[in-house]
């Protein structure tokens, strides 16, 4: 198998959740492959931000897009080519803030793509300014004073707004990490992951997810226990917290027509007339 | 009959059909080997607001519609008053007995209405049938066509136009639009500019549109997705233009051909991501249809205001394209150069064109002989792939990830940042520098490739010369049927055609355009430094006709 | 009082449900006036489409914004002066696809305006094409096949997002309406109302509610009560279904310097030499 | 010494504190009269990638920085090898005894950390007990120095630099930055264009700012939301860039001076929303600061590739304007003299600037005398209100909504569709026609009040003309101390400064700028059709110096 890290030199903080996130997908990659899914089918997109540079060292095809869009790019090439295994990489400022729409429609959708949101909590490429997850009352060179909102709930959104496939993991439980992107890539539909990662030089969240995090017993049986369980203030649950079946859009929207290449599209335009 | 050519006006409330009334008409008349030309004059309000179009009917070629009309048929009041005065001198007005006014006919249009429907009344049709009466068309052929242009209430239909016939029939008025034309075969179907626009990316081999729905742009989109079946082109109505945009160069990572589709607004909303086609070098093909502004402005008129708009497109430097077709046939084959040029050359593509163009119809055949034959260039790639691979032109090979396209080793990697070869972020001065200039280089492989497609249009011949572009250039045309002047009409605007143009450099000219602060004036000035005689600007949204262009002519030759 | 309708001649469709939310509206800015709030402290946004023509006929104060910002607009509006009372007219493919982040983080920030969502369903003035609430199957010009898109849960988000007064209310009962509406404005914090409007043209939707809806028997006593009660399926909830208080984002963000003029920020400029 | 200035450059990775040893280096500098300018080149990375900064001290007047200099300190072995070559002939290198070369001075650094500190060292610190014993600082300065400008572990921070000063001191080398600077009353402290930016729109009383991150615009929002209680600006970091400029524009309306800012790719976003502001009149200040482009590009370069993006920003047409600050003293009036052009004439306006300016620090004192001294003249709201009222000049009075601002009968329509005087929408052909004149007519408004400011600045007299923008004029300025050539810098470029300008028309001249399209000398050849000698482009992302710029100057007159 060809190697998955690029000879691109590695800028992320020494102890950045990145790199747990970076192994646990080169995991997954590895066996996805050895399940049988070609390499070349697999794809990835990142916004722009700390995560985004998964990009340059992760060494398979895809795009490093716009801050905010990265999920936009990555539904154009499911939908260009349903038969592509896409992976999302988005950070909180970015996909939850720049690009929340792109995100939320994904799961409306049920588009068959995997999203990783990278949430540490803050924007730290840009210098530790506040996202769109940070904690009320976070300081930081947008917040001086404090931050004044309130932080979004991920995964109460991206359920709420219909994603069939929800899972919450933490970059430094590097297997069950991996496991839960493996699972998300093969579930038929949108998928969403997020992931508790500690950005050390704006947000060092290792302590409290080191004492908070807990693996859910299993997939809960309802819709409100599954919330519940996600919104738990006092352990902070880790493993899918929704997995089911809905029609899957890049597939639907498919035409039916079959292929004409442009002598045939002269003809038909020809003897068409519209 | 005004200039030998035979105008209806149809006018009510929106919702009463008065725009689908007139396609019946200009359906009849182009059955009949007639040229029609169609426009229609709407406002952003879906019931009530007033509305009108106009069909004008001859016997050659048509480039536009008249103003002053031969027949109306005033659906209300409002109409009546507003179109009266837009009567020719032999013209007929009809209209409902109860809103009549002098030099009207008043039909008992309500009572038959009454008399013929039980439900879903059909006002529209007493225009249709007014038109088939006093152009000759016997009462079965009526019916028939009727019966397939309206899907609903058939019957009732029928007996209402039927009525509405024979009322017009027994006032015993001068046959007043002879519907043969003798030896001359017209097309005999109308087309809007968008539809044009879209069979003729289509033509080339466009495989998905993805797209937001902005008047004047959305019929696109509503054509794709209606045809998505038939023409297999995959049309996505996204959340916003943003999004569109962003698909779209996903897609074409992947392999689509795609397109997105706006007026100055939404493409407004597409400019990062104008700008990223720029750097990942995807052949993004963009519609910008456009209306007045700025921002909502008149949503359902015509501009030219977004000229500098659409050239000076995204942050940062790039090569891109900009056309604007100036007639119907060449928005088939500019909508097929675009999205070759494009692709062969891997650069972002700008056709501009204007509501005018975009929502009038035409009637043309659909023919392939002047769209591009070929297919672009593609190059093979190597290997190892390098998705930014240098070359002589600037140009690297594309490759597509999924199993069809690649292989277990190709890497295939597009990028927002600066970058190298392979597509991994570049921060060095020297790989930065590299990568700027390659894009650059592209530059010349896009001038070369326009040059295969003409690239100005030059209409007529006289001292007096007028430059316009888009759909500007089917007024002045029309025009010209009464006075000459030597019309030039850039295609291209980027590149420029400088050598075509290099002729008129200093001359002194006319530039017509529909805006306030002069642009394409403005423009030809510094580009080629014509002397402008006169700025001839239109900025209410509404079309010149031919009446109009002739008189403010007539006074630029004067002066 | 001043006349609440202006002379622009009106050019909704006969029928239409934003008859019944303008005089919904009318009768609660009357209300608010009768109870001393001056009538030059109320302000509009709207967005572009057929609810915005709001602007038009309501004879107030405010902005005809672009398509889908009517809410960043109104943030902006009620930022620089909090002691206006900011009502902001939003459609549903205005406000929940276009401008969706701005909803939300209007929400999130809980800024204390009141978005009244026109929910007909549809994209009105572009000729009926698909919305993100049209329900799936829905055929318009851009989804002639059928829209393969499962609709956003408006009430739902908007909790999820953290709204801090949550209605819903149907534009046929204009009493009810009006009165949520007053309620509403009043209320400190962020305040939405999804009105259910049917759209005579493309999403003709009076029978059912005239058959569905039904009224909340008071607030529900938790969230999860709410949301349960929200997304019904067989009776179409109406009334208040959350109502609470929390810091007040444009309250919260104002500086506490005093203001200067122009001379005296020279001065100051020249002494402080930051 | 380089040219009679003394240059230090401090090299390391992300993280290690290179910028802030830089800062305090130059404080030291400025402490004791001298003048001083420093550049920080960094990438986009926290922690890790390389750094480095260079401050350069004169005893006069510095426009820019070195490259060529006098002191490196490298805080690790990529940045002993990179920064090696820099060094002048008398120049002196430090590093980490384990890191050194050839050339270089091994100082045991990483030892001294270990046995000063038990947790939190800081290795900064070491160039500048480096700089402050070869600058001849006593080592008390120094310590008061550390305590006052590093927060934490002072105790150790100070005993650490004092035991780098005693190991420098004990290598006797000659004091080579003299920091004696006899007669001159230097000003004291540095300012980025930035804050220079932001103070002066505040001083001409800025309200509020909406932004959402970019760099290099970034450091404005920080600024502004730092100082929210001490000045009374109102900060929002936005959802996203469309959030902040449509949000500005509702603050505007309720009359807040609001500006917005950001990069290229973060004002792409506000296009849509700049158009809104040309059509509701609302005076949005933009400040764009640019960096090599297109889309993500190279965050944290400098570039000046959006000349005509800022030219013709937004859909449809409306007057607007556009300035970029030749200088420091004019970042802070220029931001002041747009933010009032803006509101006397309710249009919008765009300082447009670059990385270089925006990020680079110089030392001048803040001194409001070059600042508009009076309030734009606001005109009185008649009554019965009309948000659009036709005056003679376009400028229609304004008035807010609430009860301080209006009474009970105003009624204040801003609108984004066309409107008449009211607000309300209009679709008729005459409203439209006025309206569009309404606001064209405010353009020569424009064209005046833009009189009342330095348009273009010239500096030297020569036979050579050299044209620029922007902070390239820096650069230049500083290559002027070493070669003749007449610099001409427009500061206003839209309105072009023609009048000022005239003289130069048809002109042989040479163009600097940083871009790889010629944009700016495209532009001068557009508007003056000046013979450009030579196009001067640098794309690399990174300043010219002097010497660089003498050289490729030479080379342009031997031509
Ligand atoms: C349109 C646009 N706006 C702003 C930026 C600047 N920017 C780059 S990354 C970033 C925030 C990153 O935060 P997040 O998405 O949380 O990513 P992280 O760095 O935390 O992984 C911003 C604001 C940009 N590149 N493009
Ligand atoms: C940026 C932009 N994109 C698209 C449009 C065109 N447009 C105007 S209204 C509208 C949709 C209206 O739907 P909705 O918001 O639900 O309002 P409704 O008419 O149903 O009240 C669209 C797409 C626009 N004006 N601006
Ligand atoms: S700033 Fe935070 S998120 Fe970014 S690389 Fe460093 S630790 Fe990771
Ligand atoms: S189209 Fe629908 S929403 Fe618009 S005015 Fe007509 S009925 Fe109302
Ligand atoms: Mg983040
Ligand atoms: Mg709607």
């Amino acid at each position: 198998m060809r190697n998955l890290t690029t000879t691109k030199e590695n800028s992320w903080c020494p102890g950045c959740g990145n790199f747990g996130i970076f192994n646990a997908v080169k995991k997954s990659i590895e066996s996805l492959v050895e399940m049988g899914e070609p390499m070349e089918n697999i794809v990835m997109s990142s916004g722009i931000g700390c995560h985004g540079k998964m990009f340059d060292y992760l060494n398979i095809s895809g795009i490093f897009g716009l801050h905010g869009r990265a999920m936009a790019g990555a539904s154009g090439i499911k939908i260009a080519n349903p038969n592509l295994k896409v992976i999302v990489f988005g950070g909180d400022g970015d996909s939850m803030g720049e690009g929340l729409e792109h995100t939320l429609f994904a799961a409306k959708r049920n588009i068959d793509l995997t999203m990783i949101l990278h949430n540490n909590g803050v924007y730290g490429l840009t210098t530790g300014q506040a996202s769109p997850l940070s904690l009320t009352g976070y300081r930081g060179l947008s917040t001086p004073q404090g931050n004044l909102e309130t932080p979004f709930h991920t995964l109460g959104l991206i359920m709420e707004a219909g994603a069939s496939f929800v899972a919450r993991a933490y970059s430094a439980r590097i297997p069950q990490l991996s496991e839960l992107i493996t699972q998300a890539v093969l579930h038929k539909g949108f998928s969403f992951i997020e992931v508790l990662q500690p950005c050390v030089s704006y947000n060092n969240t290792y302590d409290l997810y080191n004492s908070k995090t807990k693996n859910l017993a299993g997939i809960p049986a309802s819709d409100e226990e599954a919330i519940k369980l996600a919104k738990d203030e006092n352990d902070i649950y880790l493993g899918v917290f929704r997995q089911e079946q809905r029609p899957v859009f890049d597939q639907e929207v498919q035409s039916k027509a079959r292929a004409m290449d442009r002598q045939e599209r002269f003809a038909y335009l020809e003897s068409r007339q519209f | 009959m005004h200039r030998g050519i035979f105008s209806v006006l149809i006018g009510g409330k929106a919702g009463e059909g008065v725009k689908k009334a007139a396609q019946v008409i200009a359906q009849i008349a182009m059955d009949h080997d007639n040229f029609i030309f169609q426009a229609d004059d709407y406002q952003s309000a879906i019931k009530g607001a007033h509305n009108f179009s106009i069909v004008s009917i001859a016997k050659e070629r048509l480039y536009s519609a008249y103003k002053r009309v031969d027949l109306v048929v005033s659906f209300d009041k409002k109409s009546v008053l507003k179109h009266n005065p837009a009567l020719s001198e032999n013209g007929v007005h009809f209209c409902d007995e109860k809103d009549s006014i002098e030099g009207c006919i008043g039909l008992p249009l309500n009572r038959l209405m009454k008399e013929h429907y039980t439900t879903g009344a059909n006002l529209s049709l007493s225009a249709v049938a007014i038109f088939a009466c006093l152009a000759g068309l016997p009462k079965e052929e009526l019916a028939e066509l009727i019966a397939s242009e309206f899907r609903r209430n058939q019957e009732e239909n029928i007996s209402f136009a039927k009525a509405v016939y024979d009322e017009v029939l027994a006032l015993d008025l001068a046959l007043c639009c002879d519907l043969n034309n003798p030896g001359v075969k017209a097309p005999r179907k109308g087309y809007t500019g968008n539809q044009l626009i879209s069979l003729g990316a289509w033509a080339a081999g466009l495989d998905s549109y993805y797209s937001y729905p902005m008047t004047p742009a959305s019929s696109i989109l509503h054509f794709y997705a209606k045809y998505r079946d038939e023409l297999g082109v995959v049309a996505i109505h996204t959340e916003s233009e943003l999004a569109a945009a962003n698909m779209a160069i996903g897609a074409i990572l992947a392999g689509s051909k795609a397109a997105v589709g706006s007026s100055g607004g939404g493409v407004a909303l597409m400019q990062e991501a104008f700008s990223l086609a720029g750097m990942v070098e995807a052949p993004l093909l963009v519609f910008l249809s456009s209306r007045p502004g700025p921002a909502t402005g008149a949503s359902t008129y015509t501009a030219q205001e977004d000229l500098n708009f659409a050239l000076y497109q995204g942050h940062g430097e790039f090569p891109r394209i900009v056309a604007s077709p100036d007639s119907y046939e060449r928005a088939l084959s500019l909508s097929a150069e675009l999205l070759d040029i494009a692709w062969e050359t891997q650069s972002p593509a700008i056709l501009l064109t204007e509501k005018h163009l975009s929502e009038c119809m035409y009637n043309m055949d659909l023919d392939a002989s002047g769209l591009p034959q070929t297919e672009p260039v593609m190059k093979k790639p190597a290997s190892p792939y390098h998705r930014y691979a240098f070359t002589d032109d600037g140009v690297s090979p594309l490759k597509y990830p999924g199993e069809r396209n690649a292989s277990a080793e190709d890497v295939i990697k597009w990028n927002s940042n600066e970058h190298t070869e392979d597509g991994v972020r570049a921060d060095d001065a020297d790989e930065i520098i590299a990568m700027k200039d390659k894009r650059k280089k592209k530059q010349d492989l896009i001038n070369k490739l326009s040059r295969n497609y003409q690239r100005v249009a030059e209409y007529g011949e006289s001292e007096l010369i007028v430059f316009a572009y888009g759909s500007t250039v089917l007024e002045l045309r029309e025009a010209q049927k009464y006075h000459d002047f030597k019309l030039i009409a850039p295609i291209y605007l980027d590149p420029f055609p400088a050598e075509e143009l290099e002729k008129y450099r200093g001359k002194k000219a006319v530039v017509v355009e529909h805006s306030a602060m002069p642009n394409f004036s403005g423009f030809l000035r510094a580009k080629l430094g014509i002397e402008v005689i006169k700025d001839v600007l239109r900025y209410d949204g509404r079309p010149f006709d031919a009446d109009e262009l002739v008189n403010i002519l007539k006074e630029a030759k004067n002066a």
